[in-house]
């Protein structure tokens, strides 16, 4: 399969909750209210993971979420890129030590970009995109 | 029977309108959005947007569930997408006459509206997900709901030009020919009125829009009938939406406002020609913005018996009333009244 | 009517956790009867981080900020009932001019909450625009809090003994200025939710809780004020500042005339809500006293003497959603012996069961949503453990890592 | 929201008379914050477990009260539960908390019902069998609220005994993937100073002692 | 209109210039990547994301020479985000860990420690280089 760059200018996102405290989630909402509107640069957010491209994911994850999260990222159809939004997610944050979190995303399932901030600004929240579709330019060139 | 130059003529034409059909109705799709975008003050998506989107789509994995019925969730968007363009075929585009226009008429297009809605109902259906099947069964609902006002409607208008004297009253060539506020005196432009209220009210429904999506309610059933799709049967059903919005504002145009810039302004048969169509073109977007684009972003959605009420208490009431005063406008001077 | 309405069999729909309906993780199972709902349940839970447990090991200035992430959208008033509590044990005495600025950042949370929340409904409705109106004017009272605390989010203002920035001249008139645009603001926004047709055809008499029940389930804040139950801590109950200030609990017949308790009129008293908050924020400016804003600037110091304290207390604030109430327990270690955590929606939850009975499945969205659930902040407790079975194992997550790779270079 | 207002000494009074020697400790603490220094009360009363519910019925005798959540502490060899509420809410300034504190020897644990009077505490309850292992007689549902079906018998997360979550559950987020071989960045020769407070590994800020002493 | 209030605001509105802010161009350029670098050699325009307030809490600044390594940031760290280095007595802030809450340069005896204005932290390895302060 190869990708062009009709992918990086088309990005639907998925917004997953795997536990985080909702700080994240409403800085992901406003991003795309009109003072930021990722729309310009195609991004949009769907209701299911079957058209998503996109998986962003907020929060560390509880251990009764880590199946769904599973499930989620089995249900988005290739190509995908998946974004860790907010410190928690990333690396426990202030959740660090706890008997029923599974772990950063990143020991679940693989991540893409990770955006620092707790919450991140909605314009760091754009510039994790901005990370990715770099990311996707670089691998589209064939570089590693 | 139709001779073989003919009917290399109707394939040719058909291939282009295909085209047309599909590049215009991704093109509406994109002024869709920005203009909504530009309302809610956002910059929104670049005009091309769509055409990147379905580009997007046909490279995506297209994933079938492992418990949908595959052969009805395969071929429902193909069908979907080949019967909106097949309607196109029988409408005027411009003052190009429609290809297929000799072959059916205003009745036909309606029952062909109605396939596009089925297939997504059996693609609903055959996903085999629970939100999927109910908003299947909405879309039957819906269905049923908007073909009564839409029936009123098409009945009402083809009625007038009947008793106007007008040959193939229910042809949308002649439809657009003679166009109902010429033939129709003030009490049947009142109707007439009516008449184009209900058909925009029911264009955003044929195209589940807000504030008739209760099929795909993001909200309530995380894309209803669409929860399964990805790839390339989303960008099938995302393509026939496209084409499906151009068939609706075409047929409100050939309906209600069929005017061409030729038949008023005399001009070169080339430049008539490319005037006519994109005056068709401005006129479509009118429609789309009137009747789509604005109701979607300044309604909430209705309930699904919210929908069956508005349509047939509401809709169907007004549009009963057009199709009196259309009536008692074509009897009173008959009876010899003199308004 | 037609072939899907006419397949009455009972059916059972499950929705959750993940759902566009739900900002928030739970789990319902709806026992429907075509599109009307016979009976509900819900097992909320899915995001329990265990927050409480963490602060049993934590000392008190890491509480703080751990309580602010109980929740992104109440952090302050979470952080504040804690450091009600912790001053109780602790016998510090606040300073004044803290108490107004707590109320003041509290207030300014109000009016970002309530906006957020109208917002989020107009989306449940389908109503997308004013989702992004709401919050196009939100944006103004986010910038001020960012100017005030230094974030937009997670403001971390409030600490143990006071707060920790004071409010400066300088920043006055951006107060004032937003409080303008909010108080001009605030009819529209009214005619914008409370006049459009197709709002009050959703709304009105949908997800009905009756006084009664709103008093027997133990509903808190404007869940239970829409119901007409006349309850504001900020009235009955004067903490930080309130007592200075005259403020009302407002109940929904003061602009419809009567009380329904449907959605309707739980959007009615927080659009009101939004216009008293700005009230209240311009009295705390014009009275608000000169001082010290804490009592003990110095962290170490401040340890020590939490450290020392032995007892119990409750702290307790009206939240956006509610009374937002921390138990407290201390006695002579770094950390305390006792944290109970009930965030206002605790106290709703219940009353969904009322409300969604009989409703249709499109009203599903909006009346859970109609009372501002804030699910991290009721799931921060309970323990979800090993509930099955890892079912990833390191080969795999290595394949993944792998697949991932390769998708991208493919 | 008619009816007398009471002084929160009369709310007091009116327990002790009724109950007498069942109420083991009956005090008021006051709070006053802001300028006008406006007072606030709680009532904080422990109880003998069988009065539990009569209180609970003086207490809707005085005025319906708002049942805001139950707390818990484990005392070692008792569980003590803290049925927090408030009264007299819609009344100016009148809204008084009443805690009701019941003691339940570890060896007997039971506590009965009131989700008859308050239809609201089910919550509450459910939460605290679970987390505490308090069985609560004639509760109308007694499901797990929070936890999962299968989640361990016996294991009560908010007991600070042997039932309590152990080590192995636990797992250190901050840790995952972090390098441990990062040298640490020179530092141009001046005078290392002394670490202060003697602590020996600050970097783990969850002591040991202090941990097991609270067991 | 008056049943629909929403239609005279929103046809407003369409004569209005959108609120967006415009970060970090208006559509996205036909490769990020060589929009980045003409950014980066001032041949092209970047607009700036919302103007961050006076105190604003972003990446954290360490100075290393004040450092006494009293490890009281790392006490009332609440993120475990802080490491003592033994070796060296200063401290290393994982930056990927950090809440960026401000308590230490609060706690700091030294005033050694700062919060940046810098928030665009989005990177693809958690522990580069960037996101280790030391």
């Amino acid at each position: 399969m190869k990708l062009t760059r009709s992918f990086n200018r088309s990005l639907w996102a998925f917004h997953f909750n795997s536990g985080s405290c909702n700080g994240c989630e409403i800085e992901i909402v406003a991003v795309i209210t009109p003072r930021y509107d990722p729309e310009r640069f195609g991004i949009k957010l769907v209701g299911t993971p079957r058209h998503a491209d996109v998986l962003i994911i907020t929060g560390p994850v509880v251990k009764k979420m880590k199946d769904r999260l599973l499930r989620v990222y089995a249900q988005i159809p290739e190509p995908k890129v998946v974004m860790c939004v907010g410190t928690c997610g990333i690396s426990g944050g202030v959740f660090y030590d706890s008997y029923n979190l599974e772990g950063p995303v990143d020991e679940v399932i693989p991540v893409d970009v990770y955006v620092p901030g707790c919450p991140p600004r909605p314009e760091a929240i754009i510039h994790g995109v901005v990370t990715a579709l770099t990311k996707l330019e670089r691998l589209q060139e064939g570089k590693p | 029977m139709i001779g073989s130059w003919e009917l290399a003529l109707i394939v040719l034409s058909a291939v282009i309108v295909t085209v047309y059909g599909i590049v215009v109705g991704l093109f509406l799709l994109g002024i869709d959005r920005k203009l909504a975008a530009h309302m809610q003050a956002r910059v929104g998506p670049p005009i091309r947007q769509p055409f990147i989107d379905l580009r997007k789509l046909l490279i995506k994995e297209n994933v079938v569930p492992d418990n949908a019925i595959a052969w009805i969730f395969n071929l429902a968007p193909v069908v979907a997408l080949a019967s909106s363009i097949v309607i196109l075929l029988y409408l005027p585009i411009g003052s190009i006459y429609p290809p297929l226009g000799a072959y059916g008429d205003l009745i036909l297009v309606m029952y062909l509206l109605t396939i596009p809605a089925l297939c997504m109902v059996a693609g609903g259906f055959a996903s085999g997900s629970p939100y999927a099947s109910i908003g299947a069964q909405r879309e039957m609902v819906t269905m049923i709901a908007y073909e009564f006002p839409l029936a009123i409607v098409v009945v009402a208008v083809a009625w007038r030009l009947a008793a106007a004297g007008i040959q193939d009253p229910f042809t949308l060539g002649s439809i657009a020919a003679h166009p109902i506020w010429s033939v129709a005196g003030p009490l049947g432009i009142v109707g007439g009125l009516l008449l184009l209220l209900v058909m925009a009210a029911v264009t955003p429904a044929e195209l589940s829009r807000i504030p008739f999506d209760t099929q795909e309610a993001e909200t309530e059933l995380a894309g209803g009938l669409l929860v399964e799709y990805s790839g390339k049967n989303l960008a099938m059903f995302s393509l026939s939406q496209g084409v499906k919005t151009l068939v609706m504002a075409a047929i409100v145009v050939a309906i209600f406002i069929p005017w061409n810039i030729s038949s008023l302004v005399l001009l070169p048969e080339g430049v008539a020609l490319v005037a006519d169509l994109l005056f068709f073109l401005g006129k479509v977007i009118l429609v789309m913005f009137f009747s789509v684009s604005l109701v979607r972003v300044a309604m909430a959605r209705f309930q699904i018996n919210q929908v069956v009420s508005v349509f047939w208490i509401y809709l169907g009431l007004i549009g009963l009333v057009g199709l009196l005063l259309l009536m008692a406008d074509a009897a009173l001077p008959a009876a010899g009244v003199i308004i | 009517m037609s072939e899907g309405e006419g397949k009455k069999a009972p059916y059972t729909l499950p929705i959750g956790p993940t759902h566009p309906a739900l900002k928030e993780p739970v789990m319902f199972t709806f026992q429907m009867e075509g599109e009307t709902i016979k009976d509900v349940d819900f097992a909320p839970g899915q995001t329990h981080r265990g927050i409480e447990w963490m602060g049993m090991r934590r000392n008190p200035v890491q509480i703080v900020h751990l309580t602010d992430r109980i929740c992104g959208i109440c952090g302050v008033v979470h952080t504040l009932s804690f450091c009600l509590a912790v001053e109780q044990i602790a016998e510090i005495e606040v300073p004044e001019r803290a108490d107004y600025i707590r109320v003041i950042v509290h207030e300014l949370e109000r009016v970002q909450s309530h906006l957020l929340w109208a917002g989020v409904a107009a989306h449940e409705l389908g109503f997308d625009s004013l989702l992004h109106l709401t919050w196009r004017v939100r944006e103004q009272a986010m910038d001020v809090i960012e100017n005030i605390t230094g974030n937009r989010v997670n403001y971390g203002i409030v600490q143990v003994g006071g707060v920790r920035r004071d409010i400066t001249p300088e920043q006055h008139p951006l107060i004032e200025e937003c409080l303008t645009t909010y108080e001009g603001l605030l009819s529209s926004l009214l005619d914008l939710f409370l006049d459009d047709r197709s709002i009050h055809m959703r709304c009105r008499d949908r997800g009905i809780l009756t006084y009664d029940d709103a008093v027997h389930l133990c509903t808190v804040g404007p869940t239970s004020r829409a119901s007409g139950v006349n309850m504001d801590l900020r009235q009955d109950y004067p903490y930080a500042a309130y007592g200075d200030l005259d403020v009302r609990a407002i109940l929904p017949d003061q602009y419809a005339g009567e009380t329904r308790g449907d959605v309707y009129d739980r959007i009615v008293v927080r659009l009101l809500e939004v216009g008293q908050s700005c009230g209240i924020i311009r009295q705390c400016l014009s009275e608000m006293p000169a001082g010290e804003i804490t009592a003990e600037p110095k962290i170490a110091k401040l340890l020590a003497v939490c450290k020392k304290a032995h007892g119990e207390a409750i702290g307790r604030v009206e939240a956006p959603r509610g009374e937002c109430l921390h138990y407290v327990r201390m006695d002579g270690k770094e950390s305390p012996t006792s944290w109970k955590v009930k965030a206002s929606s605790y106290s709703n939850l219940m009353s969904w069961i009322p409300m969604l009975r009989g409703e249709q499945i499109a009203d599903i969205p909006i009346i859970v949503a109609s009372i501002d659930p804030c699910l991290s902040c009721t799931d921060r407790v309970a323990v979800i453990r090993g509930g099955r079975r890892n079912i990833l194992t390191k080969e795999e997550l290595h394949r993944l890592s792998v697949e991932a790779t390769r998708r991208l270079q493919a | 929201m008619t009816g007398t207002i009471l002084t929160p000494e009369e709310v007091v009074d009116r327990f002790s008379a009724k109950f007498g020697t069942g109420i083991q400790e009956a005090s008021i603490r006051e709070k006053r914050e802001g300028k006008k220094k406006i007072p606030h009360y709680t009532i904080w009363i422990e109880l003998d477990r069988e009065l539990l519910r009569p209180a609970i019925q003086a207490l809707i005798e005085i005025r319906y009260p708002h049942l805001s959540v139950i707390a818990g502490n484990d005392l070692g060899d008792s569980i003590r539960l803290v049925y927090i509420f408030s009264i007299q809410y819609g009344e100016i300034r009148s809204e008084y908390m009443v805690t009701l504190a019941v003691t339940l020897p570890k060896d007997d644990l039971f506590v009965p019902t009131i989700s008859d009077l308050i239809p609201g505490a089910v919550f509450g309850e459910r939460e605290k069998q679970e987390f505490f292992g308090v069985t609560v007689t004639g509760i109308p549902d007694g499901r797990r609220l929070f936890l999962p079906r299968d989640f361990p018998e016996g294991v009560y997360p908010w007991r600070r005994d042997e039932t309590g979550i152990p080590d192995s559950m636990i797992r250190d987020l901050w840790a995952s993937k972090r390098p441990t071989d990062r040298p640490a960045p020179p530092v141009e020769e001046k005078e290392a100073c002394e670490i202060e407070g003697g602590e020996e590994k600050p970097a783990e800020p969850r002591g040991k002692g202090e941990e097991e002493g609270s067991q | 209109m008056s049943s629909l209030p929403m239609i005279p605001e929103l046809l407003r509105q369409l004569m209005r210039k959108p609120a967006t802010n415009l970060f970090p161009a208006k559509y996205l350029p036909p490769s990020v990547t060589e929009f980045l670098h003409s950014v980066a050699s001032g041949k092209a325009h970047l607009t700036p994301p919302v103007k961050t307030p006076p105190k604003f809490r972003g990446k954290i600044e360490y100075q290393k020479d004040g450092c006494i390594g009293c490890g009281l940031c790392v006490k009332v760290c609440p993120s475990h985000a802080i490491e003592l280095l033994p070796e060296t007595k200063r401290i290393r802030i994982w930056v990927d860990q950090c809440i960026f809450c401000s308590q230490c340069t609060d706690m700091c005896p030294k005033g050694g420690l700062r919060m940046t204005d810098e928030f665009l932290l989005a990177t693809e390895d958690r522990y580069e280089e960037n996101l280790i302060v030391e």
